[in-house]
C-alpha cells in the first residue's frame, strides 16, 4: 500500500506553499483596499499633522522642544486638569442617568418606551451649538431660569457640563441599553429562589452583567467631552481646557507646531480609554451562554413608578432644551423683541450660502452615507469573513478603532495638510465635496465598523465555506446573502453617518470650499456673527432633517422588513 | 467669453460678500468671484495650512496683521495695483511692488446695553480708563487676544496708546472688571447684545449688525486712542489665475471699490471718499492710535506670552 | 383519565406515608395556548420523580409552576401538608438547577454556592463550614475559589446542585440538568446525581426529555404529551405497559404497525399477517388498532419456530449498535426491527422465521 | 502506529478497487496548538466512513483539511487520483453539511437547494428540474416556498443535505448533522440520511461525537483522540477489539478497572480476584494493566458456574434501561456492571456468582 513511501515525502511537502487561489488574492486584495483608503484617509493626514509636534514653523526637526516649551506654559496643567476633570464630572452624572434611563427601556414595564428610545435620540440630531444655545436662553444672564443657578454664571464649566450632558446622554444610553437588553432571566430566578432581595439582585445580578457596557459608556462619554471643543468654547468662557488649547493655538496663534503637541497630549487621555475599553471587552467573552433565556420584565410599581417619573424628567428636559432652541429660532430678537418672526429661516438673509448651505450637508451627508456603509461594511466583512488577512487585518482592525480618539479639529487640520500637500497625488480632493466626505466618513469609521462587525458575527460563521462547497463565489454569498440579511444595520449604519455628518462642525470647518459650505458650519458663522436666532433656525432645521431621515428609517423600516426580512418570520 | 473663477479667501461680513460680488463682477467682467468666508482665525490658519499649496487665488477683506503674518512667510505675491500710490502711506505695503493694500480701517469699540446699565446702573463709558470703574465688575467681556484676531487689535491698541507699562497695568486693572475673555471675537458684542454683559468689547462692525436686529446697544469708540486693524487685500503667491486677480486688485483700491466700503466702514484708505455710516462718531480717524503695523506684528508672540502668563492661568472663572 | 388511573397504584404506596408534595389539577395558559391541562400527582417523601415528554409538552411549565416561577393559572399545590399555590418562590422550601445551571458568573464557587445563607440563621463560621461541607459532598473542594467560566460543563452542574442543596430544602427540582452535557460525563454525572439523592433522602423531581435518564434514576416517571400527563408510573410499568400509543412509542424503541382486531378474541391481522395478541382480547372484532413491538421481544428463528402465529421475514439490514445488532425484517409490507446476538446475526437477505410474542405486542386503539 | 495496523484490513477491501479518498500524513497546526498529527487513512467509493472522538480531538479539522477549508499544514491528500491538497474549496468535488446547517436564512428551501446551479451547466429549466428531483428526494417537495426559520430541525438538516447533494459531489462531507436534533428525530434521521447514502452510492465522511450513531450507520469508523487516529475498522472491530485502552473506554459501555498480569501466563489478578484473559497470554509476568469489560459479556448466576475465575458479588443498585437493567456488582473493592433481562434482575443485596468470560476480558497496558 502506498502508506509505506509517505513519510519520506512528507517533510519535503510539508515546506510547500499553498497555492493561493484567485478569490482569496481578490479577497486579499479588497482588504489591501480598504488599508489603502484607511491610511490615506487617517494614518498619513494624522501622521502629517503630528510630526509637526516634532519639528519648528520653518519645518526644522526640533525634537521635543515644542514639548518642553509647552510643558512650561503655565495653562497647560490647567487646561488638561480642567478637560480631565470635567469629563470626569460629566461621565459621573451622564452615566448613572443613562443607566437608569436605559434600565427603565430595558428592564421595566413603563408604557411609551417607544416615545422614550425616540426622545433619547434627539441630542445627537442637532448640532451641539443647539444645547449651547439654549442653555443661554435658559440660564444666561437674561435666562429664564437663571435664579435656579444661585447666582452662579452658566458660562465656564457649569455650562460645558450641563451641554455635555445633554450632548452626550444618548450615547451612553444606547450603549446601556444594548448592555442591559440581553440578561439570563435563569440567573434572576436563581436569585430569587435563594432568597436574594431587589437590591441584591441588583448588585450581584444586574450590575455585574452590565459592567462591560458600564466601562464603555463611561469611556465613550469621558472620550467625547474631552475632544470636544464647539461646546466650550461657546458656553465655557474662558475657562481653559485642551480642545479649547488645540483652538488657540491653531486658530487664534496660527502655530501648527503647538496645535500639534496639544493634539497629541489630546490624544492621550482618549487612547488610554480607549485601551481601557478594549481590555473590558476582551473580559468579556464567555459570560452570556448561548443557554441563556432572555429576561421579560413584570410589571411591579415599586419598581416602574420611579423609573417613569425619570424617564419623564429625563424626556421632559430633553424636549424642552430643544423647544426652547426652537422657539428661540423663532423671536425676533431675544431677549428684547420676543415677537415671533419666520424671518430667522429666511437663511440668505444672512448668509451667503443660505439655504444652499443645508443642500450642501444633505448632499455631503448622503453621499457619506451611502458610500461610506458600503467601504465600512465591505471592510468589515472582509475582516471576518475574507481570507485571513494576517497583517492587514491586524493594522485595519486597529486603524478602525483609532478615529474614535481623535478630534475633529485634529483631523481637518490634519487632512489639510496631508491632501493639500503639492507632492500629494490626492491633492485634486482638496476643496471638493469628496474630501468632506472622506473626511466625514473617516471622522465616524469606529462607531460604523463595530456596528458592522457585530452584525457580521452574528451570521452563521460556514455561509461562505457552504457557498465555497457550492462553487459559489464567496461575493455572490456576500450580495445574496450577508448584505439582505444584515439591511437592517447596514441601514443603522447608514442613519447614523448621515445624522453625524449633517451636524459635525469641528473637522470640516477647514476644509469647505467656495461651493461646498455645509450648514453645521453656517450655524456657528451665523452665531459669531450675532445672528444667533439664525443660527437656531438652521440648527433646528438640521434637526428636522436628521430627524426626519431618523423618522423615515424608522417608518419604513417596517416596510423594508416586509419587503427583505420575511424569512425572519416563523 | 469665458470668465476666470478666482478663489477669494475673506473674512468680511457675510452681508458684505454679495454686493462687493456685484460690484467686481460688473467692473471687472472678466471674472468671477467665488468666495470662501470665514472667521479671520480660521481663514489665517487655512491660508498658512495650505501655503505649499495655496489654494487661494485672492484675499479679499483680511487683517493686515495676518497679512503681514504672511508676507513673513513670503506667502504673498508683490503687485502695486493702479492708483494704489494714491490711498493713505499708513494703509499701504511699504515694500515696493506693494505685498498688501488698505481697504478700510475697523477698530475695537464697546458695545454698550443700554438696557442693562439702565438695569443695572451703570455709567456709560467714553473712554478705556472709565472701564476701571468698579461699578462695572463682572461686566465686561472681551476676547482673548491669543484666540482672536480683535482681542489682539484692543490690547495692540492699549500698547500703542498708553505706552508699555502705563498699558499693562491698565490691563491688570481691568482684569479686575473682567467677567470672561472669550475665544471668539464677535461674542463680546454678541453677549452684550443678549444683555448678558453689560460691555462687551468687539470689533465695530458687529456691533452695527445687532444694533440694525434691534439690540439695545451703542457702539462706542473711546476717546483716549483706539487700536485699529485695516481690512486688506493681497495676491497670493502661487495662484493659478494671477492675471485675473491683478485686476481684481486694481478694482479693490479703485474709488467704487472705496465708495462700497465707505457705506460700512468709517474710515477709508483713499482719502477724500466721504464715508456714510450712521451710528459712527465724527471725528472717528482721530481717536486711532498712531500704529506701525509690522511693528506691532513682529512683536505679537512677544506681547502674547505676556497677556498668556499674567491672565491666561488664572482664568478660573470669576463670578 | 389515564393519568389518574396510572397513578393509583403510586398512590397507593404513599398512602403509607402522607405524600410530601401534592400537585391538584393545575392547569397553566399563556394567552391562548394551554400549556398545561389539568396536572395531578403525588410526591412521596424523598421520592425521586421524572417528567418525561418531547420539547414543548409542559414538563418545565410544571416544575415551574411548583417552584412558583410561573404560578399556575387554576389548580392547587400543597408541600408537606402546606398549601404552596399562592406563595412566591422566596416564601417556598425548594432547591433549583436550571438546565443553563444560572450560575453566577461574577462569583466565585464558594460565593455560588453560599448565595442563599443569608441572615440570621447562617454566621459566617456556619456558612464557610456549609459551604466547604457541600464542596466536599460534589467533589469540588479543590475548585472553590474558581469562577464558573473556569470550570468544565459537568463541575459548572455540581455547582449548580450544590448550590441548590446549600439551606438543605426539602424538595429539589431539576430542569433538564444534564442536557447540556456529552454522553459521557452525562451517564457518569446521572448515577452521581441519583447516588448523592439516595443519600441526602431529599424529594427530587426532574425534568428531562431523554427516556434512558428517566429511567435509569427515577423511582417513577411522570410521562407528558400536549401539556397532558399520559400516565405516571414505575419505569418497569412504562416501559412494559403503556398507557398510550404515545408513551408506548416515546418511551423506549419500538417497531409501530397498524393492524385489525380479528378472530377469535385476542387475534390481530396486520398485512395479512394473523397475530395472537393479548392485549387485544378485550378489544372489538374489527376494531382498527396501532401495534407496538419492542426489538429485543421479537423472536427469531428456533425461538420463533416454538411461537404461535409465526411467519417468514427477510432481512433487510444491519445496525451495529454493540451489545446487540439491530436487524431490520420485511414480511410482506410489514417492517420490523429486532434486536440479535451480534455474534449469531442473520446474514442480509437470509429469510427466517420471525415471530410477536402475544404477551409483549402492545396494542391501543386507532381513530381511522 | 496502532492506526496504522488497524487500517490494514479496511485497505486490503479497498485495494481491490482504487481508493476514492486518500489522506497521507495530515496534520495541522493553530500556531503551537497541534490539532491534528500525521492522519491517514483511504475511503473506498461509495463507503460511509465516521470520525469518532470526544470533543476538541481534531474529527472537525480533519474534516476541513478535506474540503480545503482549513488546508492542512502538511501532508497529502488525493481525490478520485487527483491531488487536491491545495486546491480551493471551491475546485474541489464535494458537498457539505455542517452542524447548524449554515442554511441561507433569506432564501427559500428551493432557493437555498439550487444555490450552487449556477452558470451555463445550470440553465433555468434544468435547475428547477433537479431542485424539485432533491426536494422530493428528502421528502420537502410541500416546503418548497418555506424559508428555514419555519421548518423544524429534522426538515431544516435535510434542506442542507439537499443543499450539498445538489451538483451530485463525489463526496458527501458531514459535519455532526444530527447533534442539533431531539433523541428521536435523531434516530430517524440516521437511518434516512444512511439510506439516502446508500441509494446514491455517494462517497460519505461523517463526523460525529456519538458512538451509537457511528456504530448505527458506519462501513468504517476512525477513532481519535487528541489530534491522532487511534483506529480505524468496521463498527464490530472498533467494539470488540478496541486497538487501545481509550477505544475500548470511548466506544460502547465498559467497566474499568486496574489489574497486574500474574502467572500463569493469561491471568489477571485485581483485587485479589484471579481472572483468567485470553489478552494478558503475550503479556510479563507483573505487568500493571487497565482491564475493561462489558456490562452485557459479565455472566451471573448459572452461567458463572462453568466459567473459571467466578468470584462471588453483592448487587448494590439497579439501573432499569428497558430492554436491560443494569445491575452494580461489588466484588471486595471491584465495582462491575452488568447487563441481565429485567424479568431476571437480582434483588439488591442478593449475593451472586459472577464471572468474567477470558475471551472477552479487554487488557491495555497501563503507566504506572
Ligand atoms: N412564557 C410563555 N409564553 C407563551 N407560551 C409559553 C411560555 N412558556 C412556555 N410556553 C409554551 O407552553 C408550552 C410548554 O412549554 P414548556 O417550556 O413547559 O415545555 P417543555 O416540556 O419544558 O419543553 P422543552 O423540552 O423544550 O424544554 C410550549 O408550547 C411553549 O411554547
Ligand atoms: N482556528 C483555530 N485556532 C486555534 N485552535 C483551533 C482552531 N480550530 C481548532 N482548534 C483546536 O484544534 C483542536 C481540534 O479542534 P476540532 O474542531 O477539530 O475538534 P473536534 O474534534 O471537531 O471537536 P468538537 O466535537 O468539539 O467539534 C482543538 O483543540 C481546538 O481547540
Ligand atoms: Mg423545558
Ligand atoms: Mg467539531
Amino acid at each position: 500500500m502506498s502508506d509505506a513511501t509517505l513519510p519520506a515525502q512528507a517533510p519535503a511537502q510539508a515546506a510547500m506553499q499553498p497555492i493561493v487561489p484567485l478569490e482569496a488574492r481578490l479577497l486579499r486584495l479588497g482588504l489591501l483596499l480598504a488599508l489603502a483608503v484607511l491610511v490615506a484617509g487617517l494614518v498619513l493626514p494624522l501622521g502629517t499633522l503630528l510630526l509637526r509636534a516634532f519639528q519648528d514653523p520653518d519645518g526644522g526637526f526640533v525634537g521635543l522642544a515644542n514639548f518642553a516649551a509647552y510643558a512650561t506654559t503655565p495653562s497647560l496643567r490647567l487646561a488638561a486638569w480642567n478637560s480631565v476633570w470635567t469629563a470626569a464630572l460629566t461621565t459621573a452624572l451622564v452615566v448613572p442617568l443613562a443607566f437608569g434611563f436605559a434600565y427603565a427601556l430595558t428592564r421595566s414595564c413603563i408604557p411609551a418606551k417607544g416615545f422614550f428610545r425616540a426622545v433619547m435620540l434627539l441630542p445627537v440630531l442637532a448640532p451641539s451649538l443647539l444645547p449651547a444655545l439654549a442653555l443661554i436662553y435658559l440660564f444666561g444672564n437674561q435666562g429664564m431660569l437663571r435664579d435656579l443657578l444661585f447666582g452662579h454664571s452658566i458660562y465656564g464649566p457649569i455650562g460645558i457640563i450641563v451641554a455635555q450632558v445633554f450632548y452626550c446622554f444618548p450615547h451612553a444610553a444606547l450603549i446601556l441599553a444594548v448592555a442591559l437588553s440581553t440578561a439570563d432571566a435563569r440567573l434572576y430566578e436563581a436569585a430569587t429562589v435563594l432568597r436574594a432581595g431587589h437590591l441584591r439582585i441588583f448588585a450581584t445580578v444586574t450590575l455585574p452583567m452590565a459592567r462591560y457596557g458600564l466601562v464603555s459608556a463611561c469611556v465613550v462619554v469621558f472620550t467625547l467631552v474631552v475632544t470636544d471643543f464647539g461646546i466650550p468654547k461657546v458656553i465655557g468662557g474662558q475657562f481653559p481646557v485642551l480642545a479649547t488649547d488645540v483652538y488657540k493655538q491653531v486658530v487664534g496663534l496660527q502655530n501648527f507646531n503647538m496645535g500639534a503637541v496639544v493634539g497629541l497630549v489630546l490624544l492621550l487621555p482618549a487612547l488610554l480609554a480607549f485601551a481601557a475599553d478594549r481590555w473590558a471587552q476582551r473580559q468579556r467573552s464567555g459570560l452570556l451562554s448561548g443557554r441563556a433565556v432572555p429576561y421579560l420584565p413584570r410589571p411591579r410599581r415599586a419598581r416602574d413608578l420611579p423609573l417613569l417619573v425619570l424617564c419623564l424628567l429625563v424626556a421632559g428636559a430633553l424636549v424642552s432644551l430643544v423647544a426652547v432652541a426652537i422657539w428661540g429660532s423663532l423671536v425676533t430678537f431675544w431677549p428684547y423683541n420676543l415677537a415671533l418672526t419666520l424671518q430667522n429661516y429666511d437663511f440668505d438673509r444672512f448668509d451667503t450660502s443660505g439655504w444652499a448651505a443645508l443642500w450642501n450637508s444633505v448632499r455631503i451627508a448622503a453621499t457619506a452615507a451611502i458610500c461610506g456603509t458600503a467601504l465600512v461594511f465591505t471592510t468589515a466583512w472582509l475582516l471576518e469573513r475574507g481570507s485571513p488577512g494576517g497583517a492587514v487585518a491586524g493594522a485595519v482592525r486597529f486603524i478602525a478603532g483609532v478615529p474614535l480618539a481623535v478630534p475633529g479639529l485634529v483631523l481637518g487640520l490634519a487632512f489639510i495638510l496631508f491632501f493639500n500637500h503639492p507632492a500629494n497625488p490626492l491633492g485634486f480632493l482638496y476643496g471638493t465635496l469628496a474630501i468632506l466626505v472622506l473626511n466625514g466618513v473617516v471622522h465616524f469609521y469606529t462607531v460604523m465598523h463595530l456596528t458592522a462587525v457585530t452584525a457580521i458575527r452574528q451570521l452563521d460563521p460556514e455561509f461562505e465555506a457552504v457557498g465555497a462547497s457550492l462553487k459559489v463565489p464567496a461575493v455572490v454569498t456576500f450580495g445574496r446573502v450577508t448584505v439582505p440579511i444584515c439591511l437592517p444595520a447596514i441601514l443603522d449604519i447608514a442613519v447614523y453617518a448621515f445624522v453625524n455628518i449633517m451636524t459635525t462642525v469641528s473637522a470640516v470647518i477647514f476644509l469647505y470650499g467656495p461651493d461646498t459650505k455645509p450648514a453645521s458650519v453656517a450655524v456657528v458663522h451665523m452665531d459669531e456673527a450675532g445672528q444667533s436666532s439664525a443660527a437656531a433656525a438652521m440648527a433646528v432645521t438640521i434637526l428636522a432633517i436628521t430627524a426626519s431621515v431618523k423618522l423615515l428609517q424608522l417608518a419604513t423600516g417596517g416596510l423594508v422588513a416586509r419587503a427583505t426580512q420575511g424569512w425572519r418570520q416563523r | 467669453q469665458q470668465r476666470t473663477r478666482l478663489t477669494v479667501y475673506t473674512a468680511l461680513e457675510n452681508e458684505q460678500l454679495a454686493p462687493f460680488k456685484r460690484a467686481a463682477e460688473a467692473a471687472v467682467p472678466s471674472i468671477e468671484i467665488a468666495w470662501v468666508r470665514d472667521s479671520t482665525g480660521i481663514i489665517t490658519a487655512r491660508l498658512i495650512a495650505e501655503r505649499q499649496n495655496p489654494r487661494a487665488d485672492m484675499v479679499w477683506g483680511l487683517s493686515v496683521f495676518s497679512l503681514l503674518q504672511m508676507e513673513a512667510q513670503e506667502m504673498l505675491e508683490p503687485y502695486t495695483p493702479q492708483g494704489a500710490d494714491a490711498l493713505r502711506p499708513n494703509f499701504r505695503s511699504d515694500r515696493s511692488p506693494m505685498t498688501w493694500t488698505g481697504m478700510d480701517a475697523f477698530v475695537s469699540a464697546i458695545c454698550f446695553n443700554t438696557v442693562v446699565a439702565q438695569q443695572r446702573n451703570l455709567p456709560r463709558p467714553s473712554t478705556w480708563a472709565d472701564l476701571l470703574n468698579p461699578a462695572y465688575r463682572g461686566q465686561i467681556v472681551m476676547p482673548n487676544p491669543a484666540s482672536s484676531g480683535t482681542g489682539f487689535l484692543t490690547v495692540a491698541g492699549w500698547l500703542g496708546a498708553q505706552g508699555n507699562d502705563a498699558a499693562w497695568t491698565y490691563m491688570t486693572n481691568l482684569h479686575e472688571n473682567m467677567q470672561v475673555y472669550t475665544h471668539s471675537g464677535s461674542a463680546p458684542c454678541n453677549n452684550a447684545a443678549r444683555g448678558e454683559y453689560g460691555l462687551g468689547i468687539s470689533f465695530d462692525m458687529r456691533a452695527v449688525t445687532l444694533r440694525n436686529q434691534g439690540a439695545p446697544i451703542e457702539i462706542i469708540v473711546p476717546t483716549d486712542g483706539v487700536g485699529f486693524d485695516l481690512e486688506a487685500t493681497a495676491l497670493m503667491r502661487g495662484s493659478r489665475n494671477l492675471e485675473a486677480a491683478k485686476r481684481l486688485a486694481d478694482f479693490a483700491v479703485s474709488r467704487p471699490a472705496m465708495e462700497l466700503y465707505g457705506r460700512y466702514y468709517a474710515l477709508v484708505a483713499l482719502p477724500g471718499v466721504q464715508p456714510a455710516v450712521q451710528n459712527y462718531p465724527a471725528e472717528f480717524e482721530q481717536r486711532l492710535v498712531s500704529q506701525n503695523f509690522r511693528d506691532v506684528a513682529l512683536r505679537r508672540d512677544a506681547i502674547l506670552r505676556e497677556w498668556s502668563g499674567r491672565f491666561d492661568s488664572k482664568s478660573a472663572p470669576r463670578n | 383519565m389515564s393519568a389518574q388511573l396510572a397513578a393509583a397504584p403510586a398512590t397507593d404506596t404513599a398512602a403509607a406515608a402522607p405524600p410530601y408534595l401534592v400537585v391538584e389539577q393545575v392547569s397553566k395558559h399563556f394567552g391562548t395556548t394551554i400549556a398545561l391541562e389539568r396536572a395531578s400527582l403525588t410526591v412521596a417523601a424523598g421520592e425521586f420523580v421524572s417528567f418525561l415528554g418531547p420539547s414543548g409538552c409542559g414538563k418545565t411549565t410544571l416544575l415551574r409552576a411548583i417552584a412558583g416561577l410561573d404560578p399556575a393559572t387554576s389548580g392547587r399545590i400543597l408541600q408537606d401538608g402546606r398549601d404552596i399555590t399562592f406563595l412566591p418562590p422566596a416564601a417556598r422550601d425548594f432547591g433549583i438547577v436550571f438546565q443553563s445551571y444560572a450560575l453566577f458568573p461574577n462569583l466565585t464557587v464558594t460565593d455560588n454556592v453560599g448565595y442563599g445563607l443569608r441572615g440570621r440563621a447562617w454566621p459566617a463560621s456556619r456558612r464557610t463550614h456549609r459551604v466547604a461541607e457541600l464542596l466536599g459532598l460534589v467533589g469540588l473542594a479543590e475548585h472553590a475559589r474558581k469562577y464558573p467560566a473556569q470550570l468544565s460543563g459537568g463541575q459548572q452542574q455540581r455547582v449548580a446542585l450544590a448550590r441548590a442543596l446549600a439551606a438543605e430544602p426539602g424538595l429539589l427540582l431539576l430542569d433538564e440538568p444534564l442536557s447540556a452535557l456529552d454522553a459521557q460525563v452525562r451517564q457518569h454525572l446521572r448515577q452521581e446525581l441519583r447516588a448523592l439523592q439516595r443519600r441526602l433522602g431529599v424529594t427530587t423531581v426532574m425534568v428531562t426529555h431523554d427516556q434512558e435518564e428517566a429511567m435509569g434514576v427515577s423511582d417513577r416517571i411522570v410521562v407528558m404529551s400536549r401539556g397532558l400527563i399520559e400516565q405516571i408510573g414505575t419505569p418497569e410499568t412504562i416501559y412494559r405497559h403503556p398507557a398510550s400509543a404515545f408513551v408506548a412509542g416515546f418511551v423506549g424503541h419500538a417497531s409501530r404497525f397498524n393492524a385489525v382486531v380479528d378472530a377469535p378474541p385476542g387475534t390481530l391481522v396486520a398485512d395479512g399477517l394473523t397475530l395472537p395478541c393479548l392485549g387485544a382480547r378485550r378489544m372489538l372484532y374489527g376494531a382498527p388498532v396501532q401495534a407496538f413491538i419492542r426489538p429485543e421481544d421479537v423472536a427469531l428463528g428456533p425461538t420463533a419456530t416454538a411461537l404461535e402465529g409465526n411467519f417468514a421475514a427477510r432481512v433487510m439490514h444491519h445496525e451495529f449498535l454493540g451489545p446487540v445488532c439491530r436487524v431490520t425484517l420485511q414480511a410482506g409490507r410489514l417492517q420490523l426491527e429486532a434486536d440479535v446476538n451480534p455474534a449469531v446475526a442473520p446474514a442480509i437477505g437470509e429469510v427466517l422465521l420471525a415471530a410477536l410474542p402475544a404477551e409483549r405486542l402492545m396494542v391501543f386503539p386507532r381513530d381511522v
